[in-house]
């Protein structure tokens, strides 16, 4: 025989589903709502957007180059995604170099410290997103007044800070309302915020496609909502006067972005129905607590990132439903 | 003298003289014996816990150690006869003394010398591919160059050469703790009597196919012709299954064999070049004029020098 | 309601690892595997409420008295230390399957700061024996989360292809360093 | 090497001479900067009132006085110029609503209860955020955030966002509101100090004269 | 809604190219080698030396054990030799060379076609002639038939299950032996229930294979004991443990044999070589073997006598396609791809399929993204990524309590990996080395 | 080993951070700048070096049941004078290093270099060793809070090298502590393989 017969074990057949087609459909899930955001923001949100991805890519092609001596796999979509969602856990106005510096952590300790995609046990945007929280604090709760603002002398600061801001000051909940968008209004994105959580319709859009494509289930993000609205509404019962009614949560911040697109990234969530339960549980109490009592209006991120530091645990103890295992 | 020091010192010395009280009761009340000559042994030994002992980490080699009291059986490859009069003397025994050993690959079935009879496109490990089928050349004993040798390797005195597509061990470094013995699939390694100055001779080959079987799967295959078996005068060569065998007890080094064979399948290392009499491969061929390969690399090394002149 | 803050504020907000710096070379050594970390937890819950209460009866009944407050570092730990070996000596005759699973900690706790600091700690935030005791437990508790969070991590880097340069310690502190980052969320509750 | 038995007597023995030998030395070192110790205190507490108030002559005994709103106490020191005449009272007030609990000012007073100035003591907030407000509240070129010269019997002290007159350090809202509450509790002390001199419970200065 | 299994499962493109193509029978071939160890178990004992006459259907080599099965000539002829040759595995195994003379049967052997349904009913004899007659199971694995038929002591079958899944993509010979077989079939199932002592048969088929269902509904129509089980197609569906689960809703526990939950399964094409055993003395000497292939000019199915080359049988097929990459006894999911096409078609071969070259290079490998599907598709409840992971780096202990015997290799985890990850292959080698230990700490 | 390497092997080869991983609580407790390092790295230094001189005199006289509670007590003993004369002469350094000052005590190292070098040896090379161990402390210390400075507040000592502005604040909070020390280490070790 001239050509040689290739041997392999078995399977011989494979689906032609991909790292690569995964990641660039979330990606693809994202886009209306940057639309949005670019209607919202205007050229600042695509400037950060631009940015953002960019210097994600720049850093992970640089470091697994010259660092880590690898064959850079910059084009498998997980660092130009890394970029998008970090952007749109930021204001729109932040400057140019934070976002660099933003990235350099997203891509450089929370993704490639670890050995790169698939090795960090903590969502690297998320590790970017609180970095810069933390450390710039003034200006990653500056919000830019958006351009098609309806409640204009409010429109700067996001509803979960008027919230807190309202509530630290003693007001009632009801009172603190009267200032704020309605439900329909953020619903579809009328409001203030980071740059990609304004519109919850949309990433819900994103969501849908998801779903069809088979890229995530239904698991994560309904655990997440479904927690924080069962949680937030027993508060809300007890005390009216104090705290918000859940909806208000479901549609304000980041809850739906995180939920959707940052509590289902599956290298840092568990492998099983159960345990992706519990972690979505975790995340939705986590976010009311630290919503409701903390010192930060937002919470999702961290309650994220905490969650994550549970997910080998998870792992280790919530086992899959075994055929023939004991009932 | 001020109240405050008189104090210090009476507050002081009671609850230093009632933690000695109690301490001192406590023990005596709840003595319990463990041999504290486990420490000791532990702390002379390397703390590899590379398991080349056959034990599981230093610490339970030192238990048997202890517990065995005789050292006859127990060795510990990385800390080697050192170590092992370390052990010896913190127990008052006799060191076993062995021969420092370093491990060799038996096959030197590189690309060129091993045409492929297929693609093997499975995953990257000898183990998988072994459980698989025998392998992609003819040859069912050789190597099959997925490198899990290297990896089981934790001195890293184990590389793929990526041309020949063979492991290469690098002899300072190796300890001879077995990893890569257990580690190969096909069996390849041997842990050998390093010998003076690391000289050793061994047949780099495993495989038992007849002589022309083999010959036809690989270049440099023992083809079992004997022929080193019968010019050895140490009687060091074992023939077994179309396959040669240097002990290496008993092998002086006097590299007759190397010129024997026919296929080149034994190996010299770390000796100084022959002179160029006896650099020659294959064939005694004293007498007889070079063959073909040394000349080659004769002309280039003059080629080289030429051109450093320049 | 007092004691619940107490609780919540050792155990999250102020961690005694991840956020106060105390017991950070056990919380970095003994932390390679999930089970190990159970009883290294066992064990300093055990000692941790053990040397608080001794420790706050000593300072208010012997070193208040007579003004000798700064004789409190030698004191403690001297307690500590001695306590420590007692309980190792019980332990290993009274109950092995016990000394088992504890007792190999147990001479590492002598020089865990975690003990100490709370034993003074609980002094310096003027507890009484009670809320001392509770500070102590949700201490424990608190050093025990971040223990077993972090050994099941380890556990799960341990699988995974961590750069070369980046194995082992230096890797686990930056694990170390985004868990406490991902704590500071709890800033401000209560 | 060579090591003693451990026997009773060699094991208590040991550890009394050791023990002993460390009180002593421990008792003496304690003994010799014990004075030291106690005047370096002082000396901070001194620069502190230095800084909070004009220049003066001498400070009057210091004394305590339960805050009106709490039933811990604030220490007063009063300060004169070469006349006995009263220049002005530093106050070392307090509050437990920081970011990350105490914070502990001192704060001078005129009599007529306008700042003259302050120093943060002790606190704990995060550096970079809280830990700001010490030079944030006297920054002399951001008169909405000066509190020197002002007077919470005149401008509202609250933090600007609650409708106050004092702009919030940036992002630390929280510290800010609880330094102004520290000082508004030192200056209503003060205040209350001045209508009811009964009130006043004297105690010896111990060192305070310069 | 179609019965099916719960857990996992995966849906690859069924191309069953050859579905529609009726069984051939395939010309003699020149010379055949047939292997001692056709079957898992002991090999069997060769009783025939070199220049040995020997006819169709005579005893070649006796069988080595009880777990172990008889091996009969398929051709009449002269042995050439007894000796050592390439096995798909590239290992030399013992076997048979035999150059083939004319077509020459045993006596008592029937070979006309007429259907003989009556048979005696008595267990202990049916099961003797099974044995006799070398059957090992057609559907894959090629255990000794005779011994599943005789359940260890204190278990009791209450059921009879056929398997005629056909999961697999591509291959079709089960498909072609219900359609053009079935009322041979049908018999072989009594034969088979008789000796079992059961009372109840079912044959599950998937519903991809209306043709057969409606067949094998029809002629059953008046014999209730044995019942047409339509199923959902999904991969792995033929896993023994997964039918049992789709038909019965019992679940073998881990670590158990079907007879366990009172089942036996047995493949269609194994019931119908009980019948030409029992009732026509046949002995096992010629199975159905599908060739297919995207390229191959004639996919087919032929009746093909073992130990006839695949290289025959590919050259009826219309010839090895220009751009074959790789060759595979057996179906895509659970195949063993060869490289050599002297070996012999062997009792367990039920197909040969050609990739071509695009198809046969896998993809490069990525880093696992934890995406969770292959957990999510493994039929047995088990963790492929972690399995991988752990036998990679050689953790056995870890890997044993995770179940790791558990593994059916049906691939399902390796074919729906995004990341490309050789799961299987590793699991597999954890599984080989588990077992060692398993078994090395029994004794 | 001559004085020499007994001496500089605390800097690099066996650095007690670095390398032997001893003593993290002060380590990442106190080094938010680097005037603070240095202070708890001086401060250790002198236990170290006095604890090594004292015990090593007393080693052959402490029954070995009582060895590590005797070690302790000089330890202790040491670290109080410390406290005190440092409360008396440098309170500002004393206020910002707070609870980590008693806990030199509980420093594994000091108590590691008791027991597995000045037990051992005599007081001259265990008074070389307590004072490069503690130098070597002190320099990791520095190194760190200098670090943690500079890309928290722009500063090191105190010195603006870049604009406040930039300083990244995470860096000197607990996060940052773990996160640069984790960097460094692993810079260092490269730095001793090479
Ligand atoms: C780690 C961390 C430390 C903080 N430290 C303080 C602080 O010391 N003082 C403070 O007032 N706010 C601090 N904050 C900010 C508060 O959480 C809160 O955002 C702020 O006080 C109220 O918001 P605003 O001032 O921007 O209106 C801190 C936040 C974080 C995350
Ligand atoms: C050692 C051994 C004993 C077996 N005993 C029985 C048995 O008693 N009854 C039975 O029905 N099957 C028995 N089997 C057959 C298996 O259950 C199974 O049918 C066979 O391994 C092939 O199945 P597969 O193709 O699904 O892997 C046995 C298998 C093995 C390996
Ligand atoms: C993943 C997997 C898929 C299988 N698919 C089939 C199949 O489609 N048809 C079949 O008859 N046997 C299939 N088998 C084999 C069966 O498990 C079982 O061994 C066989 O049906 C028993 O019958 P036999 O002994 O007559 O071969 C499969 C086995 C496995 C592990
Ligand atoms: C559904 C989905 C969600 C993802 N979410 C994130 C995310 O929140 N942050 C991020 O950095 N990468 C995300 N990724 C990309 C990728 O998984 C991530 O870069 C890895 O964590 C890097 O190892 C996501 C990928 C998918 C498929
Ligand atoms: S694995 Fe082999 S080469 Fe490496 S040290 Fe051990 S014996 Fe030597
Ligand atoms: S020597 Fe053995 S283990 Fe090493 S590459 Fe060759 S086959 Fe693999
Ligand atoms: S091959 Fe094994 S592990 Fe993979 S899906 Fe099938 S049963 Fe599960
Ligand atoms: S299917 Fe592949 S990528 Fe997904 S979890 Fe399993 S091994 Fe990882
Ligand atoms: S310094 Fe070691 S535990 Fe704190």
């Amino acid at each position: 025989m001239s050509k040689l017969l290739t041997i392999s074990p078995s399977p011989h057949v494979h689906t032609s589903d991909s790292v690569n087609k995964i990641m660039y459909r979330v990606i693809l899930a994202l886009v209306p709502a940057l639309a949005w955001s670019v209607f919202m923001f205007g050229f600042e949100a695509i400037r950060v957007t631009l940015l953002a991805v960019a210097a994600c890519m720049v850093f992970e092609f640089l470091i697994q180059k010259y660092i880590m001596k690898e064959v850079p796999q910059i084009t498998d979509g997980s660092a130009a995604l890394t970029g998008i969602l970090l952007a749109f856990n930021v204001p729109a106005s932040l400057p140019t170099w934070m976002i660099v510096v933003g990235a350099l952590v997203a891509i450089g300790v929370g993704k490639l410290s670890f050995g790169g995609l698939g090795n960090n046990p903590f969502n690297p945007a998320l590790v970017g997103r609180v970095f810069l929280l933390i450390s710039f604090p003034v200006h990653m709760t500056s919000w830019p007044v958006t351009q098609h603002a309806t409640v204009d002398a409010l429109t700067t600061a996001t509803p979960l800070a008027l919230l807190k801001e309202g509530v630290n000051a003693g007001k009632p909940v009801s009172e603190i309302l009267l200032d704020l968008p309605s439900n329909l209004e953020m619903l579809y994105g009328n409001m203030s915020g980071s740059l990609g959580e304004v519109s919850a319709l949309l990433l819900l859009l994103g969501f849908a496609y998801m779903l069809w494509k088979n890229v995530i289930t239904w698991h994560i993000p309904t655990f997440v909502l479904g927690t924080i609205f069962v949680f937030q509404g027993a508060l809300w019962m007890l005390n009216p006067e104090n705290f918000v009614e859940p909806i208000f949560h479901l549609l304000s911040g980041g809850a739906m972005l995180g939920a959707i697109y940052m509590a289902t990234d599956m290298v840092t969530s568990p492998m099983t129905v159960r345990g992706q339960l519990i972690f979505g549980v975790g995340i939705g109490v986590l976010t009311v607590l630290i919503r409701n009592f903390g010192a930060y209006p937002e919470g999702i991120s961290f309650a994220i990132l905490i969650m994550n530091g549970f997910v080998p645990l998870i792992n280790a103890y919530i086992k899959p439903k075994r055929f023939g295992g004991q009932k | 003298m001020s109240e405050t020091i008189i104090y210090t010192m009476i507050a002081l010395s009671a609850i230093g003289i009632l933690a000695a009280v109690i301490l001192y009761f406590v023990a005596q009340k709840f003595k319990v014996y463990e041999d504290p000559r486990i420490d000791e042994v532990e702390t002379a030994l390397p703390g590899a816990n590379c398991g080349g002992c056959g034990f599981a980490g230093c610490r339970a080699f030192a238990e048997a150690c202890v517990k065995e009291n005789n050292l006859a059986d127990l060795f510990c490859p990385v800390g080697g006869n050192d170590c092992m009069t370390d052990v010896a003397s913190v127990l008052g025994l006799e060191a076993v003394k062995q021969d420092p050993r370093v491990a060799v690959v038996r096959c030197n079935g590189s690309c060129e010398h091993r045409p492929k009879t297929n693609q093997y496109d499975g995953a990257l490990s000898c183990a998988a591919a072994a459980a698989l089928y025998s392998g992609d050349t003819g040859c069912q004993y050789g190597c099959l160059g997925h490198g899990d040798c290297a990896v089981s390797c934790d001195f890293d005195a184990l590389h793929m050469n990526h041309e020949t597509g063979l492991p290469e061990v690098v002899d300072d470094k190796c300890v001879a703790c077995g990893a890569c013995v257990e580690a190969c699939p096909k069996t390849l390694f041997e842990l050998r009597k390093r010998g003076p100055k690391d000289r050793k001779i061994f047949v780099s080959c495993r495989n038992e196919d007849k002589g022309g079987v083999a010959k036809k799967s690989c270049e440099v295959a023992c083809i079992g012709c004997s022929k080193c078996f019968k010019v050895c005068p140490f009687d060091a060569i074992i023939m077994n299954n179309n396959l040669a065998f240097i002990d290496s007890d008993k092998c002086k080094l006097c590299r007759k064999c190397v010129i024997e064979c026919p296929t080149n399948a034994i190996i010299e290392v770390g000796f100084p070049p022959r002179k160029i009499k006896t650099d020659l491969p294959p064939k005694p061929a004293v007498k007889k004029e070079a063959p073909a390969t040394p000349e080659v690399k004769a002309s280039e090394e003059t080629k080289t020098d030429n051109s450093d002149q320049k | 309601m007092e004691y619940i803050i107490i609780i919540i504020a050792a155990i999250f907000v102020n961690n005694i690892v991840l956020n106060q710096f105390l017991g950070v070379c056990p919380f970095l050594g003994v932390s390679k595997k999930i089970s190990t970390a159970v009883g290294m937890t066992g064990a300093v819950t055990f000692v941790m409420v053990i040397a608080t209460m001794v420790t706050y009866l000593i300072q208010v009944y012997i070193l208040n008295p007579l003004g000798l407050q700064f004789l409190q570092t030698i004191f403690f730990i001297l307690v500590i230390a001695s306590l420590v070996q007692l309980v190792e000596i019980i332990l290993k005759k009274v109950s092995p399957s016990l000394y088992q699973a504890l007792g190999v900690f147990l001479p590492l706790i002598t020089t865990n700061c975690a003990i100490l600091g709370v034993a003074i700690l609980t002094y310096q935030k003027e507890f009484n024996l009670m809320q001392g005791v509770v500070f102590a437990i949700a201490n424990a508790i608190g050093f025990g989360l971040a223990l077993v969070l972090f050994a099941g991590l380890r556990e799960h880097l341990d699988l995974m292809n961590i750069p070369k340069g980046l194995k082992g310690t230096p890797i686990a502190l930056i694990v170390a360093g985004i868990l406490a980052m991902a704590f500071m969320g709890f800033s401000g509750l209560v | 090497m060579a090591q003693k038995e451990s026997t009773f007597l060699s094991m208590t023995l040991t550890l009394f001479l050791v023990t002993f030998v460390a009180a002593t030395i421990l008792g003496f070192i304690y003994d010799l900067t014990k004075a030291d110790i106690a005047l370096a205190k002082q000396q901070a507490q001194k620069e502190a009132i230095e800084s909070v108030l004009p220049a003066f002559d001498t400070l009057g005994d210091s004394y305590k006085m339960q805050a009106e709103d709490s039933a811990d106490s604030l220490e007063f020191f009063p300060a004169y110029d070469a006349n006995q005449q009263l220049i002005g009272v530093a106050v070392k007030t307090f509050t437990k609503n920081g970011f990350s609990g105490l914070i502990s000012i001192m704060a001078g007073f005129s009599p007529d209860g306008t700042i003259t100035g302050f120093e943060v003591l002790e606190h704990k907030e995060t550096p970079g955020l809280g830990a700001k407000m010490n030079a944030w509240f006297k920054d002399e070129t951001k008169p909405g955030q000066n509190i020197i010269g002002k007077s919470p019997g005149t401008s509202n002290f609250e933090v600007s966002k609650d409708g106050g007159d004092v702009d919030a350090i940036t992002a630390s809202t929280i510290t800010s509101r609880a330094f102004l509450e520290a000082v508004v509790r030192a200056y209503k002390t003060y205040q209350n100090a001045k209508e009811q001199p009964v009130a006043i419970s004297k105690q010896t200065n111990e060192g305070g004269q310069s | 809604m179609l019965k099916t299994f719960k857990l996992g499962g995966v849906h690859p493109a069924e191309n069953k190219l050859s579905a529609s193509k009726a069984i051939e029978k395939l010309a003699l071939p020149k010379s055949v080698f047939i292997p001692v160890a056709q079957h898992i178990g002991a090999p069997a004992q060769a009783l025939v030396k070199k220049g040995d006459q020997v006819k169709v259907g005579q005893l070649l080599a006796k069988s080595g054990g009880f777990v172990s099965a008889n091996i009969h000539s398929s051709v009449s002829g002269t042995v050439k030799k007894v000796d050592l040759a390439m096995d798909s595995s590239g290992y030399p195994k013992q076997g048979i060379l035999i150059d083939v003379a004319g077509d020459e049967w045993e006596e008592g052997i029937d070979t006309s076609s007429t259907l003989i349904e009556k048979f005696e009913a008595d267990s202990k004899k049916i099961i003797d002639k099974i044995n006799a007659a070398g059957i090992v199971g057609l559907g894959g694995a090629t255990f000794p038939t005779h011994v599943k038929l005789m359940p260890p002591q204190g278990m009791k079958a209450e059921m009879l299950l056929i398997n005629g899944v056909e999961c697999e993509p591509y291959l079709t010979s089960d498909h072609r032996v219900m359609l053009e077989k079935a009322p041979e079939l049908l018999v072989g199932i009594r034969i088979l229930m008789c000796a079992l002592e059961v009372k109840k048969a079912y044959i599950g088929i998937e519903n991809n294979k209306q043709d057969a269902i409606a067949h094998l509904k029809e002629l059953t129509k008046a014999d209730q004991s044995i019942q047409i089980v339509p199923l959902k197609v999904k991969y792995p569906q033929g896993g023994e443990k997964q039918l049992i689960k789709a038909v019965t809703g019992r679940e073998v526990p881990s670590g158990a044999l079907p007879i366990a939950v009172g089942a036996v399964v047995n493949n269609v094409g194994t019931a119908l070589a009980v019948y030409e055993a029992v009732q026509k003395n046949k002995p096992l000497i010629e199975r159905v073997v599908t060739i297919t292939g995207k390229s191959v000019a004639n996919p087919s199915n032929f009746l093909v006598r073992v130990g006839t080359p695949v290289q025959q049988l590919i050259d009826a097929a219309g010839g090895l396609p220009d751009d074959a990459g790789k060759i595979i006894s057996g179906g895509p999911m659970m195949g063993k791809a060869i490289a050599n096409t002297d070996i012999p078609v062997t009792k367990g071969t039920s197909g040969i399929l050609i990739m071509q070259d695009k198809e046969a290079k896998r993809e490069k490998v990525k880093t696992c993204i934890r995406c969770t599907r292959c957990v999510t598709v493994c039929p047995m409840g088990l963790e492929p990524y972690y399995l991988m992971t752990v036998s990679e780096k050689q953790i056995w202990e870890n890997a044993e309590d995770h179940h790791i015997m558990d593994c059916i290799e049906c691939g399902s985890c390796s074919y729906t990996c995004p990341a490309d990850r050789p799961l299987l292959d590793y699991i597999r080698l954890g599984k080989g080395k588990v077992g060692n230990i398993i078994r090395s700490r029994k004794q | 080993m001559n004085q020499l390497q007994n001496f500089t092997k605390g800097f690099i080869k066996e650095n007690p951070v670095f390398v032997l991983l001893l003593g993290m609580c002060p380590t990442l407790g106190v080094t938010s700048s680097a005037i603070n390092g240095l202070g708890m790295g001086l401060a250790t230094t002198f236990v170290l070096l006095m604890s090594n001189v004292v015990i090593s005199t007393i080693k052959n006289v402490i029954p070995s049941k009582v060895k590590i509670p005797s070690f302790i007590v000089v330890i202790a003993s040491l670290v109080t004078v410390v406290e005190l004369v440092m409360q008396a002469y440098l309170p500002e350094l004393y206020k910002s290093l707070g609870l980590f000052i008693p806990l030199i005590v509980v420093n594994c190292i000091v108590l590691g270099r008791a027991e597995a070098f000045a037990s051992k040896n005599t007081i001259f090379s265990s008074a070389v060793d307590g004072l490069g161990m503690g130098l070597g402390f002190a320099f990791a210390l520095t190194l760190l809070g200098a670090a943690r400075e500079l890309l928290g507040s722009g500063k090191i000592f105190d010195l603006t090298i870049f604009p406040e502005d930039y300083g990244m604040l995470l860096f000197v909070l607990a996060p940052g502590a773990f996160i640069v020390l984790g960097y460094l280490i692993a810079l260092i070790t490269r730095l001793n393989k090479a």
